[in-house]
């Protein structure tokens, strides 16, 4: 950690844009606990601590980390879900933080999320087409059949897939569902939290074909989170790596992923075990070797 | 008429034990048919009874069982069969009343605990929990002395003392919705906190609803009952079981029958709305209840 | 890797069930079924493991890898029942069948388990130096509770928790993830079990405890010369960790060998087809990675005769009916109609009286 | 640890000021003038004013209940308005012999459940589990004082094995006391056997789902001994809580047990001096139920901690 | 059935099963039936005192005289009295007892003394009590509980400490299950038979029956489900008494507002109710059909009961004259076991004679004192005049509940109290007719006094016809 400073924003190329599509200035969110002494109050969670970062148009931006990293935390700060505790967040050049529910329809219509989990990111209770439609209906859209159906073919469901309910799905048609969902409204920023960790290896695949093919041709804004460097490294341009509540580095996926500089970096590519390394010999003491 | 891969991926597509419907199962059955055969006694109470219920008939007292009189007659001469018809009624009257006013405010309570801030919730389940100081019997003895003996006021009790009950359970079920990934999709959707309730939390913690339900039918009975021996529950001359038990009393040992039959129906009606309970606790998920 | 004899033998049916036990063998499974009901969830599975062999078996979430495994431990929930037979070196009996009592002997002492939720696995109520202590007094492996809690906390030195002392104290809820995964390999390793199965062990852990939980279980196994069973969907980690991957799909094994052999030729079109989705690094001139089309089916839905059959780009008629066991080497085959060319090295297709013995 | 005690009594103090403040609040829109009552059918109005005041019903509510309270904090809740003999000693009697009941019925009921609960779930898919949960289940469905009046038909009237209604406190003479308390204690006892059963079966069925116990399994227990050694502490989680509300619901509920065998217990004392507008004595019979069920849950909370390692830390 | 040695009292005690406990002892202060049943005669002696027949006999009082112009009493009393705390019974105590009732209770019944003027302990022995105006009514009443002597030292603690001179005193109450009296050394009159008398409590008929059926009772003072006396009947280890009370079940009918102020519509409700069925329903056919105010025990009794014979087509006429038929009659019971089964058959008869008529329960006594009786809030209820000669106290004053408001009946009670006894008989026949013919009310029929005890319990009186349960008589054959 002493190797980045912490609190600036790290992005330093060139900005694409006049205006980024997301812009975080030295965010930190504090949970607070229930205390466990009777003198002092219950120890503070840290789950952020000054992180900033811009992201322009059209960038496909990678987060990764361990788990408890403050990956999700940070995305639901993003999507006007969660306060920081202090730093600010703008959308599109808007600034979100401090803003009422009532004033980040803004954000709701701009950017939308997909989520980890394909059985509870999915209302059992609800049929497809209603859940596809949810934010149309939220934001008072018309013409919900019509725009359900053409989504669901853009997700590569049949249209009839609307009549039906989530439990009847695999879990990559339900991620599919839950990508059409995102687009519903237009976004022109999708935000991602670990949308394939749950999914077969070929389901995975497929799923991320179909975010590529997404994102080209809506020309959207992707943030992408994942434990999993290699699908970041397949999926963004940039990508930051984060460490207890911290972005310790961050630069293009390639140049990461090639030539890491924090020493944390480094500590977790070489844990990651790939076919091509351990059919060469790469042994699980290997992996372990810092 | 749909895609053959959507057609593969059939009921059982998810993970083995998760959200699997599982089959009916035999409590299921035989209490829906229980349940459903009170009902049925309600409905027929309606539009027949073998003789007027309340009417008092000197010459025919104490009559065995006939073909005139079904389940014979009590000490007034009214027809047990006909009584025991229409105290089906008093008996659904008291569920629906008790589980009424219990799921009408528990369930929003617990809701709202569920999505309220932290600090509120745990305030609302406190008061909640204030309640269980003032148990059931205590509440109905209460109101009885404030508004006068009679079903609603009693049933009205018994279901302000089922609010606990289900404001824990409810809110523990609607805790575990509000974690679910669906509900931050609907407030990233731009869903406001009381159409998420009303879309996304009642309608997933439903199943739970008509559980607590139905057990809160089989206690309100009971306690019917109950307060009717004590002289604190419907009050003469309508028909209900609890009653015509408590009276059968005197009689018992000559006329042990006008006991049997109330006793019976009793415990029959109860022992339907428990198994319909723990066959929809079947059906439904189990793992959503709240540990405490 | 042991060399093993030849195996090749008419009583062999199907899926390479090997000849007769070898003393080598500390584990042969065959014509194991695992029925829930009417449905076949697992069928028709054999194999050896050999003294000290590492072997891997992986397949995508509904294969029926855990079942598997459940069923050499006796342990398969409620409903489901397990057919064939499963002979482990040094017991008596067959494992499939047999009575509480005698597998309560063999679990934990002969063979022993790591499974896949470290969260749950452990009893949130007891100390873990006693849920460590036990396994060994069960099996008087130790002669008093003095001993035990003594040896526990050497077991908790091994797997590398700091402090083992005062570990030995805590609760499990005290423990992260990784830790409590560490602990139940020091109940797994306890009574230096002859075969230790572990059931995807690092899935809910992140790369670096991964990592650090996979060198330990390859250590404590090597150390104590046992052999090892471990199931993964992660293709990596089983090529990190095993000399051998049996590959398994729909409730089959449809190919197995060395991993160098299946990683790098693999024969089974399901095997290529996982290699090619599971590789980020490929994609084709339009950027795209290579898939599989479709699902895996739900237990009970994979198609007649091949499995993978409404998969395949390259099924045909014949692939209605069940494809027989290739054997291709002393550990190595798969079952496939029409596999991925190799180079000649071993015959391909089955001869058509091999087919007839594989319905039998 | 600490933490958690001093935050559940600070819980149960709340508890006990709000339900007081309740309980008054109830009373005092109770109609029917205690005064009146006592003098009854035509005592003149001016009468019935000097009575108030020697009650001190025409002070302000706030001072009535200042006075209440002071009295049950100390200890002394006065005399009531009614009998005029001192409540304190009356409500301690009653108290004992209502404990001695649940209590006695809570003991049978366990005794009986925690066994037959345990077996239903470990066979239940086997007949004698599912002949045990059907037994539990038209347990439940028959109301305690029916199986009280069968019993005494039987055993009392039929037999005359044990005398019918009545009751003897323990020192005055034991043998009767147990003789009278056999049959009150057994139909309280099994109706609550019969439900906590089904809470034991459900606790347990839901441990013995657990992977844990897998793990027990796979070191070599035995399945019961697994139960036994690991499972049954967890499951003694939800059981504790639901004896514990039965417990708060029997207190109570045990007055139609009272009624039956003619029984001088709480609940009866709560009927007596409601019918009497004994306010004084509602009030305080009330709180009392109150105080004992937010005590026992407090306990409970403690009893939490002894077996849940999990709770002690504070937050998890 | 068995009975068990545990419960029966052996040696010389004896157990009583009654229904109405005692809220305390102190009846000067506080009203109803029960305080008086324990404890007169028992604890508490009068002066005088009536005698199964209704006639007054000496007791505290040897003899008494009354003078010509009928107001002034002269009574001579025992010598050897003494109260339970020790002090000597003297006239002074008499005078203080007397005065007393003015000064400090508060009950109703303290207006029974408001016609003495004065009174004078001419000597101990020796009491002079000189009334306002000649009062057949007072020396009666001096039967009852307002004629009861205390002591002057022995007032203190009237609620929890009694103090009488009587045979018994009160050794332990356990509230809520029974009181136990036993008998004390000292007593100047003859000694009681039982040492010791637990009175037992049960609120539930069936429980009392079974406590007699399994020996933990001896006596059932009151039998209040009269269907289950077959129990017992032909039982030879049981002995079955049947006689009269002073408790008329009577329908009231608010003589003051609503419908039933309209003499049409009470006479259709008289002659709706058919009461034999009405009895045999509900009481087994216990008691007496008596038709007005006045039980059989009393010396100016009559039946009144063809005065309005059932006739349902006349009641159904009536009704319609009255023009009160769209009316719904309020029909409020207190939840007293005879008052809930007449009320069943009640309602259904005046049903079938056409009135529409809607029952609720109100909790007796609170509810029902508070809605009914101070309130006036009904057209109709059901209960039991238990105190004796209550025609005066029920019907002679309008503001009571019943609103009954007749000159006439008023001039004809007040006649019977100052004339001879003659002029009594025939005054009080009088007016216990035309109340009856004006359907003041509707009186369903006499309690009974039923009683069932061990076969060998002698001295049960037939008749209750005092306020108390005399023990002094009982004994054991
Ligand atoms: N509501 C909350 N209250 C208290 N602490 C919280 C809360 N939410 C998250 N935390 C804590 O904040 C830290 C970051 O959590 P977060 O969920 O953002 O991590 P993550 O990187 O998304 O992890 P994962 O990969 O497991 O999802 C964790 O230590 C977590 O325990
Ligand atoms: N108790 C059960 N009853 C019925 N079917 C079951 C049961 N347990 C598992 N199955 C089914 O058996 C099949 C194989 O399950 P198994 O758990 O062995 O798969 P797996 O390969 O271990 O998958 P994962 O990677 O998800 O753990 C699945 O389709 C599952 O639905
Ligand atoms: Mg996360
Ligand atoms: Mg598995």
């Amino acid at each position: 950690m002493a190797e980045q400073p912490t609190g600036a924003p790290l992005g330093t190329g060139p900005r694409t844009g006049p205006v980024d599509a997301i812009s975080v200035r030295d965010i930190t969110r504090v949970y607070g606990r229930p205390r466990t002494s009777l003198r002092r109050p219950g120890p503070p969670v840290h789950a952020l601590r000054g992180v900033g970062f811009d992201i322009p148009q059209g960038q496909r931006f990678g987060i990764v980390g361990e788990s408890g990293c403050g990956k999700s935390t940070l995305l639901r700060i993003l999507a006007g879900l969660d306060r920081p505790t202090s730093g600010s967040v703008a959308i599109d050049g808007r600034e979100i933080t401090g803003l009422r529910e009532r004033q980040l329809t803004f954000v709701r219509e701009r950017l939308q999320l997909v989520f980890q989990d394909p059985m509870s990111s999915l209302d059992p209770r609800m049929r497809v087409g209603d859940i596809v439609a949810e934010p149309l209906v939220a934001q008072g859209h018309g013409n919900r059949r019509e725009r359900v159906a053409e989504l669901l073919e853009a997700v590569g469901l049949r249209a009839d897939a609307a009549d039906r309910y989530p439990h009847q799905f695999s879990g990559g048609q339900r991620q599919r569902i839950s990508i059409a969902r995102a687009l519903a409204p237009r976004p022109k920023i999708i935000v991602a939290d670990e949308p394939v960790s749950a999914l077969d290896v070929s389901v995975r695949a497929q799923v991320l074909n179909l975010i590529a093919d997404l994102v080209d041709e809506l020309s959207l804004t992707l943030v992408f989170v994942s434990h999993d460097l290699s699908v970041v490294r397949h999926v963004c341009d940039r990508v930051a790596v984060m460490h207890a509540g911290r972005i310790v580095e961050t630069g293009p996926t390639g140049q990461v992923y090639e030539d890491p500089r924090h020493s944390y970096t480094r500590r977790l590519i070489a844990a990651v075990p790939t076919l091509g390394r351990a059919l060469s010999g790469v042994s699980a003491a290997d992996l372990n070797r810092e | 008429m749909s895609a053959p891969d959507i057609e593969a991926t059939g009921a059982s597509a998810a993970p083995a034990g998760r959200r699997r419907r599982r089959p009916v199962t035999g409590s299921l059955l035989v209490g829906g048919f229980i349940v459903s055969a009170v009902i049925g006694m309600v409905l027929l109470s309606f539009v027949w009874t073998p003789h007027d219920p309340t009417l008092v008939d000197p010459s025919v007292r104490l009559q065995e069982p006939s073909a005139e009189y079904w389940f014979g007659t009590d000490k007034f001469g009214r027809d047990v069969f006909s009584q025991i018809l229409m105290g089906s009624r008093t008996t659904l009257f008291v569920g629906f009343v008790a589980v009424g006013v219990a799921a009408l405010i528990g369930v929003p309570l617990g809701i709202a605990a569920a999505m309220a801030p932290r600090w509120l919730g745990e305030l609302l389940m406190r008061g909640n929990d204030l309640l269980l100081a003032f148990p059931a019997l205590l509440l109905a003895i209460m109101f009885a002395a404030v508004y006068g003996a009679g079903t609603l006021v009693a049933m009205v009790a018994i279901g302000i003392a089922s609010i606990p009950h289900f404001a824990r359970l409810i809110r523990g079920g609607a805790l575990q919705v509000m974690r679910t990934e669906y509900v931050i999709a609907a407030r990233a959707a731009g869903r406001g906190p009381f159409a998420i309730a009303l879309r996304h939390v009642l309608p997933n913690v439903s199943g739970l609803v008509i559980v607590q339900a139905s057990v809160g039918f089989a206690i309100a009975v009971l306690a019917e009952a109950a307060l009717s021996f004590l002289g604190f529950g419907t009050p003469p001359p309508t028909p209900s079981w609890g009653r015509m038990l408590q009276e059968s009393q005197e009689l018992l040992s000559i006329a042990p029958r006008l006991a049997v039959f109330p006793g019976v129906a009793i415990a029959v009606a109860v022992l339907g709305f428990n198994l319909l309970g723990d066959g929809l606790r079947d059906r439904f998920d189990p793992k959503l209840e709240d540990r405490r | 890797m042991t060399p093993a004899p030849d195996r090749a033998s008419a009583e062999a049916p199907a899926s390479g069930q090997g000849s007769p036990d070898s003393p080598d063998d500390v584990l042969t499974v065959r014509h194991l079924d695992v029925t829930a009901g009417g449905r076949k969830l697992v069928e028709d599975v054999g194999f050896t493991i050999r003294a000290g062999e590492r072997v891997g078996l992986i397949g995508e979430s509904g294969s029926g890898k855990s079942l598997t495994a459940l069923s050499l431990m006796g342990l398969l929930p409620e409903g489901l029942r397990a057919s064939g037979s499963v002979r482990l070196a040094g017991v008596g009996h067959d494992l499939v069948g047999a009575d509480e009592a005698r597998m309560s002997r063999v679990r934990g002492k002969e063979i022993a388990m790591v499974f896949q939720e470290p969260m749950t696995a452990l009893n949130p109520t007891m100390r873990v130096g006693r849920q460590i202590a036990e396994v060994l007094l069960i099996h008087r492996t130790r002669p008093d509770r003095a001993s035990a809690r003594a040896a526990a906390v050497e077991l908790l030195a091994q797997v590398g928790l700091p402090d083992p002392e005062n570990a030995a104290h805590a609760y499990p809820h005290q423990f992260s993830g990784g830790q409590r995964q560490r602990v139940v390999l020091a109940i797994a390793l306890a009574n230096d079990p002859a075969l230790l199965v572990c059931d995807e062990p690092t899935t809910a852990l992140d790369v670096t405890v991964q990592a650090r939980v996979l060198d330990l279980v390859v250590r404590g196994v090597r150390d104590r010369g046992s052999a090892m069973l471990f199931i993964t969907h992660d293709l990596a980690v089983v090529a990190t960790v095993c000399e051998r991957v049996m590959v398994m799909y729909g409730g089959r094994l449809v190919e197995s060998g060395p991993v160098r052999e299946v990683f790098t030729r693999p024969r089974h079109r399901y095997t290529q087809g996982l290699i090619g989705a599971s590789d980020l690094t490929v994609v084709d001139d339009r950027g795209r990675l290579a898939t599989i089309r479709g699902s895996v089916p739900p237990a009970g839905r994979f198609p007649a005769g091949c499995v993978f059959g409404n998969r395949c780009d390259h099924a045909t008629d014949v692939c209605a009916t069940g494809p027989e066991w290739v054997r291709t080497g002393p550990d190595s085959g798969y079952a496939c109609f029409h596999p991925v060319p190799d180079g000649g090295a071993h015959a391909t297709g089955a001869t058509p009286t091999n087919q007839e013995a594989g319905r039998g | 640890m600490i933490v958690r005690l001093v935050q559940r009594i600070a819980i149960l103090l709340a508890g006990l000021a709000v339900s007081s403040v309740l309980v008054f609040a109830f009373m005092a829109v109770l109609p029917g003038d205690p005064a009146r009552v006592a003098l009854g059918t035509s005592a003149s109005d001016s009468a019935v004013a000097q009575l108030r005041q020697e009650f001190g019903l025409d002070r302000p509510l706030v001072a009535q209940y200042l006075s209440w309270v002071r009295g049950l904090v100390t200890f002394d809740p006065g005399n009531s308005y009614i009998s005029h003999a001192p409540i304190g000693p009356q409500l301690a009697d009653r108290l004992q012999v209502t404990l001695w009941l649940v209590g006695t019925g809570m003991v049978i009921a366990c005794v009986l459940a925690l066994p037959l609960g345990t077996l239903m779930a470990v066979r239940h898919r086997k007949p004698s589990g599912l002949l045990l949960s059907a037994l539990s289940q038209v347990g439940v469905a028959v109301p305690a004082f029916l199986a009280g009046i069968l019993l005494i038909t039987v055993f009392a009237v039929g037999l005359g094995w044990l005398p019918a209604n009545g009751w003897t406190p323990p020192v005055q003479d034991p043998v009767l006391f147990l003789e009278q308390l056999v049959m009150p204690a057994l139909s309280l006892g099994i109706v609550q056997a019969a439900v906590v059963t089904r809470y034991v079966r459900s606790a347990v069925l839901d441990v013995l789902r657990e992977d844990y116990l897998r793990t027990a399994r796979a070191k070599g227990l035995r399945p019961t001994r697994a139960l036994l050694r690991h499972g049954l502490r967890n499951a003694a989680v939800p059981v504790v809580t639901v004896l514990a509300l039965q417990l708060a619901t029997l207190l109570v509920g045990s007055v139609v047990i009272e009624r039956v065998f003619v029984i001088p217990g709480l609940g009866s004392l709560l009927l007596d001096s409601v019918a009497n507008r004994d306010l004084i004595v509602v009030q305080d019979v009330v709180m009392i139920i109150a105080m004992a069920v937010l005590l026992v849950n407090f306990l409970v909370d403690m009893v939490y901690l002894l077996i849940d390692p999990r709770l002690r830390g504070g937050a998890s | 059935a068995g009975s068990l040695s545990a419960g029966k009292s052996t040696g010389n005690g004896l157990n009583i099963g009654l229904t109405a406990e005692p809220a305390n002892f102190d009846f000067t202060r506080t009203d109803g039936a029960a305080i008086p049943q324990a404890l007169l005669d028992n604890v508490y002696e009068t002066l005088v005192k009536l005698d199964q027949s209704g006639a007054i006999r000496p007791d505290l009082a040897t003899s008494w005289r009354l003078s010509k112009d009928r107001r002034t009493y002269t009574f001579h009393l025992v010598k050897d009295a003494r109260f339970s705390n020790g002090a000597r019974f003297t006239a002074e105590d008499a005078k203080f007892s007397i005065e007393r009732v003015g000064s400090a209770w508060t009950v109703a019944q303290k207006a029974q003394m408001d016609v003495v003027d004065s009174v004078r302990a001419v000597s101990p022995t020796e009491l002079e009590v000189t009334l306002k105006k000649p009062s057949n009514d007072w020396l009666y009443r001096m039967t009852t509980r307002v004629g009861a002597m205390f002591s002057r030292t022995g007032v203190r603690k009237l609620a929890t400490e009694p103090v009488g001179t009587g045979p018994y005193v009160v050794k332990n109450w356990n509230r809520g299950d029974s009181i136990t009296l036993v008998r004390r050394d000292g007593y100047w009159g003859r000694t009681p038979h039982f040492a010791s008398v637990t009175l037992k409590y049960f609120k539930d008929p069936t429980a009392m029956n079974n406590a007699l059926l399994t020996g933990t009772i001896n006596v059932i003072g009151q039998m209040q489900s009269p269907e289950s006396l077959y129990r017992f009947q032909n039982n030879s280890k049981y002995k079955v008494i049947e006689g009269t009370t002073n408790g008329e079940v009577v329908l009231s009918l608010n003589n003051g507002s609503g419908p039933m102020r309209n003499p049409k519509a009470r006479q259709a409700v008289r002659y709706a109710i058919d009461h034999k069925a009405l009895m045999d329903t509900c009481w087994a056919g216990r008691g007496k059909l008596i038709g007005g105010m006045v039980p059989p025990t009393d010396p100016w009794y009559q039946n009144l009961t063809d005065l309005y014979p059932y006739d349902r087509d006349k009641a159904r006429k009536l009704l319609e004259e009255s023009g009160e038929a769209g009316h719904t009659l309020r029909l409020r019971i207190p939840t007293l076991p005879y008052a809930t089964a007449c009320g069943t058959v009640v309602k259904s008869q005046l049903e079938q004679a056409g009135f529409k008529v809607e029952f609720d329960q109100l909790e007796f006594p609170a509810a029902w004192l508070t809605a009914v009786f101070k309130n006036s809030d009904y057209d109709m209820s059901i209960i039991g005049h238990v105190e004796p000669r209550d025609m005066q106290t029920v019907f002679g004053d309008k503001s009571y509940y019943t609103h009954y408001d007749n000159p006439e009946f008023r001039a004809l009670l007040k006649k019977a109290d100052q004339g001879s006894r003659e002029q009594q008989i025939t005054s009080m026949r009088a007016a216990a007719r035309l109340l009856s013919e004006d359907a003041a009310a509707d009186w369903l029929f006499l309690l009974p006094n039923l009683m069932v005890a061990d076969e060998d319990i002698t001295g049960l009186p037939v008749n209750s016809v005092s306020e108390s349960l005399d023990l002094t008589g009982l004994g054991r054959s």
